[in-house]
């Protein structure tokens, strides 16, 4: 038993840390009608993709750095704590889908490029959001080269500026893996009106787009990336649940109201107090997610469902609370407050609802009971 | 007992409804030569409308297609125009009824300021008399409708020698005076501008636009605040105002979203509760018939619907899964779009944080109630009683206190 | 629009709250090992039928009082204020029962004895509480004179002290109603150990049991019956919140902590502030259905199930809350407030949990659109 | 990071499993002649242990198929008995300690009383000095164990010129003095009393059952209920002991409850919960195994556990329908009956509104981790400042003020 970070896990935050303080700056998306594009997301890339941020979990062996999913929350606490506007999710997101779909070959071929800060994207969700429909979804049709896939994906993170994007498609009743090109012919990209502004989100739609299939290509391969996905949004929200209270504790002992700091009242100390009960509870949650996935422990998949449910729902709270605590003014479009409002809006939803989160929660427990 | 609303048989609505039929498409000062933008005001302003009645005639306005004169020109009929006829002079109701209520001249209400907030009493704007006039210098924010009032219905301090809830007067100030600038402030909807601030430089009030007397400002205020308040008891999403819990019902059944068990028994709650906002309105309503005080709804009301609209508002979102988070999808359908800028779930929504802070913050208002209504003790404020003038220390003072 | 009491209502309530004042007396139940008997369960209740409550929505022409739903909480709110043990609730399920299921000839021979004292109960719920099972209920079957019952009841309200039992049972796939003698041959009646010792509560086996049909029975019974015990429980809870809010406002006025009232510290005085909301919102509800069962609006079963689930969760709130502002002392047996607990939890449970009245509002709206 | 727990292969495991198979039933005296009872003590009362060979000798003994002596004996082996570690002398040590780690002597805590509570430092019991004893007098309230109890950990006020908290001293008193009467209170689940009232009666108690120095008092009290709380951030039912949300769900499965949507949404909110006080637990294991300082979980953690428990409870019963309204009728299984009284849903959810009362009420535990954690202002406490003696006119005052 030793639920402590070691000094290698702290290093790197400490050294994340100060990478996003110097490098992040939200303040041209403080101005109304900027976006994603405005706070620096393409320039900040390639300043990532040189720390190999990545393919930091990415095995040695396919040019990664080989890291534990402790160190990647690490990295990723940092960047949620910061809001940092990148192709971050994007990437991990194609990366780990190469990983786990991609034959050893196709591994070795795709996964290296991470290190010359290639930007990768994942299409899965159909059009409505969903990530079962049979009905809807991508079709792939075999084709002389190859395969050619047709029909639009949305909820796609970090499309518009990804090099490749792995899209799960439809054959044969089953859902497979294919890589395309994000230039191909056919493929057109918009970019959502997504309430977040600090991420990206598309809509793809293909029209006989030539494909590569990734030869590991199984049903196994979402539930895995979706886990790891699980802990990226998770670790953000922490970071950002303990983000929200901080700014609030110290707004409410600068703000003065009939005579006193307004963090003086028992309704705002009351409130924060269980604020900090929740950041402590989401930081302790994302660790243990990270251990067992990186343990590959069998409560590996409950952890990320536990630890995304959690951390998300707490997220909207704390932003929520924190608006309330700096008043009219923390409402106000120039103010950052909404900026963590929206991403933990957001969070909450990019890869379902905290109660369908549960649901895996009490799926995975009945089943082990049985 | 009766909780049914004057049908359409009712004579008292034939004869309004017949007006309508005889004068299609009226101008708003068509209506309020007939006493009908502000109903229940005496006369000649109103009709002295009982609630039934008032509920009448803007039915029967809405039903002629027009937008309610209140919601045009709130702050002149709704919060503040009636604080004329009680302290005004008759040259002051002479000169500014006529245009308010024909919605011609549009209010705005010059109280709240960025170091002040929940604690109103604090605020810093002075007013300055000079031989016939009074010079203001000050900084106003979160003014709805400042960008295209005529009139805006000042807060200032006049004497800062008293205590601060004592040395504050009302005026009524012209909005194109030298030394107004109103800035828009975009709110976190990203939506056009709800809120203004107001720079008050130097600007010169004739003396005569003093309401009351000098030194009744907090009085007035106080009044015209709990007047904007019980209006906003009513279950609409925010504030009142907008769809309520049924158009959400509505919405969730029609497009069978209903059927996810957590949401159904979500809905179902938020259903009550704006029914139990519905009643409260309707028991206001038979306080003002019968002419006796608002009960509990005059100050609790915006505690509970506060907060009911913002979980209206999540529900709603919620309801729309990822797809709701692209800014204007209208995934759940409104079928009415009756509500202006909140017939849509998406603004609702993305505004519905400003709930539980505008006119009262939550916090405020359960201490009105746990003081007012139930007698609890009140809070202490040590700059209370002390010279406006001397409170920077005094709350240095409390504030180095409290920090021990 | 007229959303004010009379001031017929008022004098109603009125005499009403003198009579339990003087009347109800819970300190015997303050000991512990106490039950409802303790409490002068039965003495309270010659007083009442002599007052003709039993009898209050009675029709006259069936020798009863003739008044409308209104005047019924009026009384059943002070009753709930006192939690007034007696066999209020019982007699009129019964009553209510009989005035649905009976035909002309039995109603005139049943109801007109409700002057002289009559008690009743219902018997509906099955051994496991469930009211809609078609297996496990008590069986009905024809005989020479009549019919005779078989099979087990619980969670009947004043059965040990009814004279009388209305009982459903099926027969021919159908529930109809029946009564029999509380004390015929074959009936076993066991007080269950109910945790709201105020309110006597039973087990009631019935082996052979002879019994009436009562001719007008149909489908229709038990929700119109239903609908009228959702507004007495309704009404007990409403006229609970207010006394439990009522207790806790002044004892935090008078208990001492760090040197103030407790009600002068924010945390209190929030809590006891959306209490008085729930006391109010519980209470126009609460009048709202009364009216409209009273008027045969058709809106009438959908106000009774709200004020139902409303009531009866604000009361479990604002009687938990009550304990928390009274702190230790509140969690003793020899304090009343424990009472008021037990008889809002209950109240929670008797007719359903508030989501199951929340399924009927929704079940009601949805109808409504189609 | 490593969250795997001592495993059945561990080395010291398998050394102190090999104990129990040489020693089959033994009595408390021998684990305590072992060092086992409180094994975290240094020698000679225990092993010096680290928290894992603490956790794998608890469930060694567990194994064993005995009670954990620091349930049996908390106040001593848990609560106070490392204070004379600390801040007892010898002698005290030699004729305190042995006994309760034998859990031959049961100590109780005599600090609550009826006027107190969350403000404990107003506690009105005195303690006089006169020559070689005090005479102690008052009256103690919410005393767990009292009844069978032989040794009383006694906060009493020494020296009433002096602040509230300043004036208090500690003592362990013989239960069995003239002058102590126990009498039991029977909560609200009306089970077994749980809780003693315990009047002082001119009590002699000889000098050198004092604790520490005079007006030491408060200091080691905080210790005291420090430790107690710290060991509430588990994830049991109430106070961190019985069943977790883990036990909760099992039931929920293998009853098929958990079909319904609602629980089912509701039990995986509190399982997760319950996973998170599970890990704060293995986080102070490890701030204890590193010898750092507790964190968060250490102030905050009852905090949590607390209401958590509270709601466990509730969906436990609800869970029951209306067959959870009967008296003990355990309709939702609890396979494993380890936890003592509280292995029954039933007295766990009737117990459960004592859950934020005790050991500091939640608004006190809210106000500690606001101010130590966040550092937000302090409460004001009026009588914190002057005498004791003069308190009540202060109290008085105060109380005038805020009601004014």
């Amino acid at each position: 038993m030793n639920f402590a970070l070691s000094e290698d896990h702290e290093f790197l935050r400490d050294s994340a840390s100060k990478f996003v303080d110097e490098q992040v700056d939200l303040s041209p998306l403080l101005r109304p009608g900027a976006d994603v594009t405005d706070a620096g997301y393409d320039q900040l890339w390639s300043r990532i993709s040189e720390l190999g941020w990545s393919a930091i979990t990415v095995p040695e062996v396919y040019g990664g750095l080989g890291m534990s999913y402790i160190d990647l929350v690490m990295i990723v606490g940092e960047t949620g704590r910061t809001l940092a506007p990148c192709p971050l999710f994007g990437t991990l997101a194609g990366a780990w889908s190469i990983e786990a779909a991609g034959s050893e070959a196709q591994k070795m071929a795709l996964l290296p490029k991470l290190a010359e800060g290639m930007t990768l994207a994942l299409a899965v969700a159909d059009e409505s959001g969903s990530y079962d429909n049979m009905a809807t979804d991508v079709h792939a049709t075999p084709s002389a080269d190859g395969y050619v896939l047709s029909g639009t994906k949305s909820f796609v993170v970090d499309a518009a500026s990804a090099d490749k994007i792995i899209v799960s498609a439809l054959i044969d009743d089953r859902k497979d893996y294919f890589i395309v090109d994000a230039n191909a012919a056919g493929i057109a990209i918009e970019i959502l009106q997504w309430r977040d502004i600090t991420r990206q989100v598309c809509r793809v739609e293909l029209d006989n787009v030539s494909a590569e299939r990734l030869e590991a290509s199984s049903e196994n391969v979402w539930p895995w990336v979706r886990d790891r996905l699980y802990l990226v949004l998770a670790a953000e929200s922490a970071a950002g649940i303990r983000t929200a209270l901080n700014d609030a504790v110290a707004y409410a002992k600068e703000r003065i109201a009939f005579g006193k700091p307004i963090g003086a009242f028992q309704a705002i100390k009351h409130q924060l107090a269980n604020l900090a009960g929740a950041a402590e509870g989401a930081n302790a949650m994302v660790q243990y997610a990270a251990w067992s996935l990186s343990e590959n422990d069998e409560r590996g998949p409950l952890a990320a469902a536990m630890a995304q449910s959690y951390a998300s729902e707490q997220y909207r709270e704390a932003t929520h609370r924190n608006i309330q605590v700096f008043g009219a003014i923390g409402f106000t479009w120039e103010m950052k407050n909404h900026l963590y409002y929206k991403r933990a809006r957001c969070n909450a939803e990019l890869l379902g609802a905290p109660a369908s989160q549960r649901e895996q929660v009490v799926r995975f427990l009945e089943e082990q009971a049985a | 007992m009766d909780f049914n609303l004057p049908g359409e048989d009712d004579p008292r609505r034939i004869k309004v409804r017949k007006w309508f039929e005889e004068n299609p498409n009226p101008t708003y000062a068509q209506l309020a030569k007939q006493g009908w933008t502000a109903s229940n005001w005496p006369e000649p302003w109103g009709v002295g409308a009982d609630a039934e009645m008032q509920w009448i005639i803007d039915e029967e306005i809405v039903r002629a297609g027009l937008e309610l004169p209140y919601t045009i020109n709130a702050i002149a009929l709704n919060q503040c125009g009636q604080s004329l006829l009680n302290y005004g002079t008759e040259a002051q109701r002479q000169k500014f009824l006529p245009g308010a209520l024909a919605c011609e001249e549009i209010w705005c209400m010059l109280f709240s300021e960025p170091s002040g907030g929940s604690d109103l009493g604090a605020l810093r704007t002075t007013a300055r008399r000079e031989g016939d006039h009074y010079v203001v210098n000050g900084h106003k924010i979160w003014t709805s409708v400042a960008d295209h009032a005529s009139v805006g219905v000042l807060v200032a301090r006049t004497d800062a020698s008293k205590p601060k809830h004592s040395g504050l007067s009302m005026f009524l100030i012209d909005m194109k005076s030298p030394g107004v600038t109103v800035n828009p402030i975009i709110d976190m909807t990203g939506n056009k501008n709800e809120y203004n601030e107001v720079f008050l430089d130097n600007v010169k009030v004739p003396a005569d636009a003093l309401l009351g007397q000098e030194g009744e400002g907090w009085k007035l205020t106080m009044e015209q605040l709990q007047t904007e308040r019980v209006g906003m008891t009513k279950p609409g999403v925010v504030w009142g105002m907008g769809p309520t819990a049924r158009d959400l019902m509505n919405g969730l059944i029609e497009t069978g979203r209903i059927r996810d068990p957590l949401l159904r028994d979500e809905a179902a709650k938020l259903y009550i509760e704006g029914e139990i906002l519905r009643l409260l309105t309707y028991r206001n309503m038979t306080s003002r018939i019968n002419g006796t005080p608002a009960g509990f709804e005059g100050s609790a009301g915006k505690m509970l619907s506060s907060p009911h609209g913002q979980r209206m508002a999540d529900l709603a979102k919620r309801s729309q899964g990822v797809s709701g988070m692209i800014r204007n999808p209208d995934v759940l359908p409104l079928p009415e779009k009756k509500w202006g800028m909140f017939s849509n779930w998406d603004y609702a929504y993305w505004f519905s944080p400003a709930n539980t802070l505008g006119v009262g913050t939550q916090e405020v208002l359960l201490n009105v109630v746990a003081e007012r209504v139930l007698g609890l003790p009140r809070e202490s404020d040590p700059t209370a009683k002390v010279p406006f003038s001397e409170i920077s220390n005094t709350s240095a003072k409390a504030a180095k206190q409290v920090r021990q």
